[in-house]
C-alpha cells in the first residue's frame, strides 16, 4: 500500500575526497540540527506555537548550498526554513526570538517559524504558501538581471510544490528570460502525507523540470559534500548568464511534517532505513573519521559551541519583550520616508 | 428510553466527519477529493479513517493543484457525481478562486439553465491558532459576495453534522467554512439525526435589548458576551446567522424590530467584511427602528502577527462585543 | 524582430489516401469558415458585439477531431468555439441566437459568442479564462471513469494556455489519474500579439507535454485528414484505459486575434504564406479534385446547402426574442426541482 | 499665452499612457511587465508605442502566466526595481491573487518592517461591453478589503494621468483599476502636469440636498444624475471616491453633514460591495445626522449577460441613481 522510497545513493564512508572545510560542513549541520531540537523541546513546553516544521534528516541541502552563496545573493524559501535561515547566517538569537514571538525577533515576532525575513543577509522568507516563493524569486533574479548584477536567487521548495500551477509558470519565465535563479527542490518525497508516487504522473523530477529547456540535475542530499559541489557548478553556471539552474536534491525528513502530525503515512521500516543509514551528519562525520579528520574531542568541542550559541539564544529570546500591543498595526504600510 | 431520547457526545471534527460518511453512504455519487483527505487522514483530521471504509478512489488524494482539483469537482458534478471538495483551508482557496468565482458560480447562468454543479466545497478559515499572515484569513465574506454559490458556516455541532446533508442535495455550489478553533469542540447531540435548514440565521440566545450577530468562530464568545451582559443588566439576543449566501436578514431585522440596537461581530478585517453588508441592510431595512447607530466588532486592519499577544488584540473578543453592547444602549464599558 | 512561423508540413494535393466521407469533412470546415464570415459581416453591421474570436483557417481541427467523438462523449473549449461548436452539432439556429444575443441563442444570450453550452451535444463551454476549460475537462472525465463510462472528454485550447498553471496542473492529474481526456491544443503560434518562441521556453510543445508521462503527438493542423487520423488514434487509446493523450495540431488564424485587434504584431508575409498556401479547406479541395472526386456542380451544391443553412440561421435569430428583462435574475440558482 | 495656460486634449487611454511614459523616462527603474503590452500594445491599447521607445526589456511582454509575472513584480520591487504589473482585467487578477494578497500585501509587516514592496498593479475592470460573465467583474471592493495594499480608481482624465507618479513614488503595493468604459473617453487638460493626490476623495460637483458616491467607470453616470435632479429641483452633491482602500471616509461625512442623505453607487454586485462598507461607516459616524437612510445602487446580484440590454439592466444606471436621490428627500421618481 504505502509506497517505499529507496534511500538516496550508496553511502560509503572512504569515498572520495573530503573538501578542506568539510568540518565547517558538520558543524552546520550540527548546528542546525541542535537548534530544532531545542525548539521541540521549546514547542512541548508550549513556548512556540503555531505550526513547526522541522528540517532535522535534511540539514545537507542547505549547508552544502548555502555555501556556495556569496553576501549578495538573495534566498526564498518555504515555512520549513530554520535550517536555511542558520546557514545563511540570520542570527540564532534573533531567530530564536522569532519563534516565540518576541521583540527581538527578527521579525519583531510578526512572522514566527514559517516567516523568516532577514535583511542584512538578503532572506526574502520564510513562504507558507507551497510554491508562492518562487514567482519571488523569479522577481528578484529579474532585477538583478536588469540592474546588470551578476547575483544568483536560490530559491527552495519541497517536491510537492512541483504539483503547483506556480511551479510551471516560475520555471517558463526563469528559463525564456534565463533569469539567475538556483531552484533547489527538496524531495523528501512527501508532502505532508502525500507520497510522490500519489501526486505527479513523472516522478523523475529532473525530466519535469528539463522540459522547460533548463539545466536540471540530481543529487544525492544526504551528501553534504555532493550537494555543495552541485550547487557550485550550478551558481557558476548562473552567474555566467546561462540562465537558471534546477537542483533535486534527494533527501527525507526524519520527523513528522510538523508538530501537529502523527505520522502514520510512512513505513516505519522506510523511516528508519533513512535515519539509521542515511543521516547526512552521521554520514559526513564517518568519512571525516575514516580521513582520520575528526576526533572525540574536536566533537566535543563542536558540540559545547553549539549548545552554548543555542543556550545563548534561548535565553536572549526568552528575556525579550513581546512587541507592545499598542504596536500592532504598525508596518502595515511603509512611510514615505522607508522607501526602499 | 426510546432512540429519541438518547444523545451522543463528538466533536466537531467527528460531526462532520460522520456527516460525510453517512452521506457516501447513501449515496455512491459522493466522494471526497482534496490534499491529504486520505492517508492522511485529512490536514485536520476530518476524515480520518475514511479511506478505510471507502477506499481511495472515492477518498481521493490529490496532489498540490487547488485549481485543477477544484476544477476537477466542479467537471465531475457537471457529470453526474457528487463531489466533496476539501480545501485545505481558505487560504489555499485564492488559488482555486478562478474556478470557483468564474465557472463553479456562472456555468448555470451562462449556459441559460441547461447545466448546473452540485457541487460542496469545504474548508477551514480562521485565525487564532499563531499560524500567521498567510495562514489566518477569513475570505467568507469574499465569497459571501458571489451569485451562484451559497456559503454556509456551521458554528455548532449540530450544524456540522446537519449542514452537509442539505448542501449535497442542493443543486448549487454550496461553500461550507468550518473555522480552525471549532474542530476540538465537543459536545451533546441527539443520536437520532436531526434535519437541519441551511436557509436561516438562528436564535442562539433569546434577549431583548441588543441583538448580537455573529457566526461560525466567533459565535461561541459572542454567547459568552453575551451572559456577562446578563450580569451587567443587558438582555442580549444573539444570532448565529449560519447562511452567509443568501443571508437571511429577516430573522436579524425581526430581532432589532424588538431590540433597536445591533453588534455585528465579524473575524474578517472591518474594511470590507460581512460585517459592512448587514450593518448596510439593518441601514437601509431597518434604519427608523434603530437607537444607536449599529456597532461592528471586527478584525484590526493588519496581516495576522504569529505572537498570541498580537494575534488576539487583532481579532474580536468577548469584552470588545460587551463594550459594543454597551456603547449602543449608551453605557460605557 | 518578428518570428516567422513556417506552415505546418508541406502539402501536396496528390499526397495520400482520402477517406470516403473526405467531402463531409469539406463540408464541415466550409460550414464553419462561412459561418463566421457571416458572423464579420453581423459584427460590422453591429448585430454582434463583445468579443468575436473567428475560426478562420484553423476549421480542420474541429472538424476532425469532432468526427471521432461519440454522441456521449464530451466537449470543452475556449472563447474561439463557433468552430468546435457547429462540428460538434450544435444547431446553426441557436448558435446565431446567441451570436445575437436572444432567447433563442443556446444559453438564451446569457453567453454569446464566449460562452456557447448544449446540453444535447455534451457541449460545456465556451470558457473564456485561458486554460480555465483544462481542470472541468479533468473532473467531468473523472466522472465518467468512476462511473464507468467509456467516454472521452475532448478538451481544446490554444497554445497560450500552456503557458498558465492549469495547464500544468490539470495534465498531471489526467496522467496520474489516467483520465480519459483528449487535449487538443491549436497551436496558432499565437496568444493574442504573443508568439509562441515569446512566451515559452521550449517551443516543442510535445516535449512539454511528454514530461507528464503521457502521449504526446503533433500533427498538421491544416490537413483535417491527419488531424482525423490522429484524434481516432487518440480516441481509441483513451477508450481502451490508456489515459489521457496530447495532441498538437499546428495551425494558423487568418484572422486578427479578435475583432479589435489591428494584428500588427504579424509578418505580413507569413500570414500571406499561410493564408494562400495552407488554407486547410483548399487543401483538401485541391486533394479531392486531383482524385477526381470533387467537381464544381459538387462544391456548388454545397455553398448553396452552407448558405441556405446560415441565412435560416441568421433568420431565426434575427426573429428570436429577446430574453424579457423580468428574466434578468433567473437561472443565477438552480431551484431543487432542476437538480440534475 | 504662459504654458500654465496652454491645454491638451486626450483621452484617458493616452493619459495613462504618458504617465508611464513619464515615468519610465524619469526612473530607470521603472519598467512594465505584463501580457502583450509589447508588441501588442497593450489588450487595450494603452501602451502602444512604448515599446519602440523603451525597447523589449522595459515594457516586458509577458507569457499567460498572471500568478508569476505579478510575483515577479513583487520579487522586482523587493530588489531595487519599481515594475508596473499590467494584468490585462481584474477577471484574470483572481489568478494572481494569491501573490497579491499573501505576499504583496504582507511581506512588509510578516518581516517586521524590514522589506517594502514599491509595486503597481494596474487593471482593467468593469462591465458594459458586452463581454458576458467571465469578462465583466467588478473587484475592486475586493481588493480594497486587504490591509497592506492602497486601492486607487481614476475616474478622469486627470486621475488617469496623474495617479501613476505618486502610486510609484509610494512604497506600497498601489493597484491602479481603469474602467473599460474609460479609455476612449477624451478631454481637455492643462499642458503643465499638476500634481494629484492619492489620499483624498474630490468633490465633482457640489450640492446641498444629497450625497452622491461613486468612483470609476460610473463616475458619468451619477454626474448626469446630478444634473437631472438640479432639473428636479434637488441639489446634489457628487463625490470621486478616487482612493478605494484607504478610504476618504472624512471628506464623504463632511458632505454628508450638510445633506443629510446620501447615496452611494458601486458597480460591484451589492451584496458585499464596497458600498456596504461605505453605508456602514456612514451609518457608524453620521448616524445622528442622516435624515433617510443611505440609500445603494449597485449592480444586480447575477452573473453578467452577453445581451446588452440585459447587462444594462444589470448595472447601474442614471435614472437609478436619479431614482434613490428622490427616494432619499422623500419623493417618488
Ligand atoms: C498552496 C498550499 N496548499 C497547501 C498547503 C498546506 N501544506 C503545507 S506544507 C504542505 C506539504 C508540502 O510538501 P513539500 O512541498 O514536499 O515540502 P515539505 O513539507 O516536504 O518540505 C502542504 C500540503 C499550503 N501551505 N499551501
Ligand atoms: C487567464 C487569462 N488571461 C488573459 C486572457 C486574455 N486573452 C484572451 S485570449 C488570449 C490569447 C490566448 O491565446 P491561445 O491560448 O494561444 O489561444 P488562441 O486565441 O490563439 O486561440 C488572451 C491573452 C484571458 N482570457 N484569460
Ligand atoms: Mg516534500
Ligand atoms: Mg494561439
Amino acid at each position: 500500500m504505502t509506497p517505499v522510497h529507496p534511500p538516496a545513493g550508496r553511502p560509503d564512508p572512504a569515498s572520495g575526497p573530503l573538501p578542506p572545510h568539510a568540518i565547517e560542513l558538520l558543524r552546520g549541520m550540527l548546528r542546525i540540527r541542535r537548534f530544532e531540537e531545542r525548539c521541540v523541546e521549546l514547542y512541548s513546553a508550549t513556548r512556540i506555537r503555531g505550526f513547526l516544521h522541522l528540517y532535522i534528516g535534511e540539514e545537507a541541502v542547505a549547508t552544502g548550498v548555502m555555501r556556495v552563496l556569496e553576501p549578495d545573493d538573495a534566498v526564498v524559501t518555504t515555512y520549513r526554513e530554520h535550517g536555511h535561515a542558520l546557514a545563511r547566517g540570520v542570527a540564532a538569537d534573533a531567530l530564536m526570538a522569532e519563534m516565540l514571538g518576541r521583540s527581538g525577533g527578527c521579525c519583531r515576532g510578526r512572522g514566527g517559524s514559517m516567516h523568516v525575513f532577514d535583511r542584512a543577509s538578503r532572506f526574502y522568507g520564510g513562504n507558507a504558501i507551497v510554491a508562492g516563493g518562487l514567482p519571488i524569486a523569479a522577481g528578484l533574479a529579474l532585477a538583478d538581471l536588469m540592474l546588470g548584477r551578476e547575483r544568483v536567487t536560490a530559491c527552495f521548495f519541497g517536491e510537492g510544490a512541483i504539483a503547483e500551477g506556480e511551479f510551471h509558470e516560475s520555471l517558463n519565465l526563469a528559463a525564456l528570460w534565463r533569469l539567475p535563479v538556483l531552484f533547489v527542490c527538496e524531495n523528501n518525497y512527501y508532502a505532508m502525507g502525500s507520497a510522490l508516487e500519489l501526486t505527479e504522473s513523472q516522478t523523475k523530477l529532473t525530466i519535469k523540470a528539463a522540459s522547460y529547456d533548463l539545466p536540471a540535475w540530481s543529487v544525492d542530499g544526504m551528501d553534504v559534500v555532493a550537494v555543495e559541489r552541485a550547487a557550485r557548478r550550478a551558481a557558476l553556471a548562473i552567474r555566467g548568464g546561462e540562465g537558471p539552474v534546477f537542483l533535486e536534491c534527494r533527501t527525507y525528513r526524519f520527523r513528522a511534517h510538523s508538530m501537529y502530525d502523527p505520522d502514520l503515512y510512512r513505513d516505519k521500516e522506510e523511516v528508519r532505513e533513512w535515519r539509521e543509514g542515511h543521516d547526512p551528519i552521521e554520514l559526513l562525520a564517518a568519512r571525516l573519521r575514516a580521513h582520520g579528520a575528526l576526533g572525540q574531542a574536536a566533537i566535543d568541542e563542536i558540540e559545547a559551541a553549539i549548545a552554548a550559541e543555542i543556550e545563548h539564544a534561548v535565553a536572549f529570546a526568552e528575556a525579550s519583550e513581546p512587541e507592545p500591543v499598542e504596536d500592532l498595526l504598525r508596518d502595515v504600510y511603509a512611510a514615505a520616508q522607508d522607501r526602499p | 428510553m426510546s432512540t429519541a431520547d438518547r444523545t451522543v457526545t463528538l466533536t466537531y471534527r467527528d460531526a462532520m466527519r460522520e456527516a460525510m460518511s453517512e452521506a457516501m453512504r447513501a449515496d455512491e455519487r459522493v466522494f471526497l477529493i482534496g490534499e491529504d483527505v486520505g492517508r492522511y487522514g485529512g490536514a485536520f483530521g476530518v476524515s480520518k479513517g475514511m479511506l478505510a471504509e471507502f477506499g481511495p478512489e472515492r477518498i481521493r488524494d490529490a496532489p498540490l493543484s487547488e485549481s485543477a482539483f477544484t476544477g476537477a469537482g466542479i467537471g465531475a458534478a457537471l457529470n453526474g457525481m457528487r463531489p466533496i471538495v476539501e480545501i485545505m483551508t481558505v487560504n489555499f482557496s485564492l488559488l482555486a478562486l478562478d474556478q470557483i468565482v468564474n465557472n463553479a458560480a456562472t456555468i448555470r447562468h451562462m449556459s441559460g439553465g441547461q447545466f448546473a454543479v452540485p457541487l460542496v466545497i469545504r474548508m477551514c478559515t480562521g485565525a487564532g491558532r499563531q499560524l500567521a499572515a498567510q495562514h489566518s484569513h477569513s475570505f467568507e465574506g469574499w465569497y459571501a459576495h458571489i451569485p451562484g454559490i451559497k456559503v454556509l458556516a456551521p458554528a455548532t455541532i449540530a450544524d456540522a453534522r446537519g449542514m452537509l446533508a442539505p448542501a449535497l442535495a442542493d443543486p448549487n455550489p454550496v461553500l461550507i467554512f468550518e473555522h480552525g478553533s471549532l474542530y476540538n469542540v465537543s459536545g451533546e447531540l441527539p443520536a437520532e439525526r436531526e434535519p437541519v435548514d441551511i436557509e436561516r440565521a438562528a436564535v442562539m440566545h433569546a434577549g431583548d435589548d441588543v441583538t448580537l450577530v455573529a457566526y461560525g468562530g466567533l459565535l461561541g464568545r459572542v454567547l459568552e458576551a453575551a451572559e456577562r451582559l446578563t450580569g451587567r443588566g443587558v438582555s442580549a439576543e444573539v444570532i448565529d446567522l449560519r447562511v452567509l449566501r443568501p443571508l437571511d436578514e429577516a430573522t436579524v431585522l425581526r430581532s432589532i424590530s424588538r431590540t433597536h440596537r445591533a453588534v455585528i461581530v465579524d473575524e474578517g478585517w472591518r474594511s470590507g467584511s460581512l460585517s459592512a453588508e448587514l450593518s448596510a441592510r439593518i441601514a437601509e431595512r431597518a434604519f427608523y427602528e434603530l437607537d444607536a447607530p449599529v456597532e461592528r466588532v471586527c478584525a484590526e486592519e493588519v496581516p495576522t502577527s504569529y505572537a498570541a499577544h498580537l494575534e488576539q488584540a487583532a481579532i474580536p473578543q468577548a469584552d470588545d462585543v460587551v463594550a459594543a453592547a454597551l456603547r449602543t444602549v449608551g453605557r460605557d464599558g
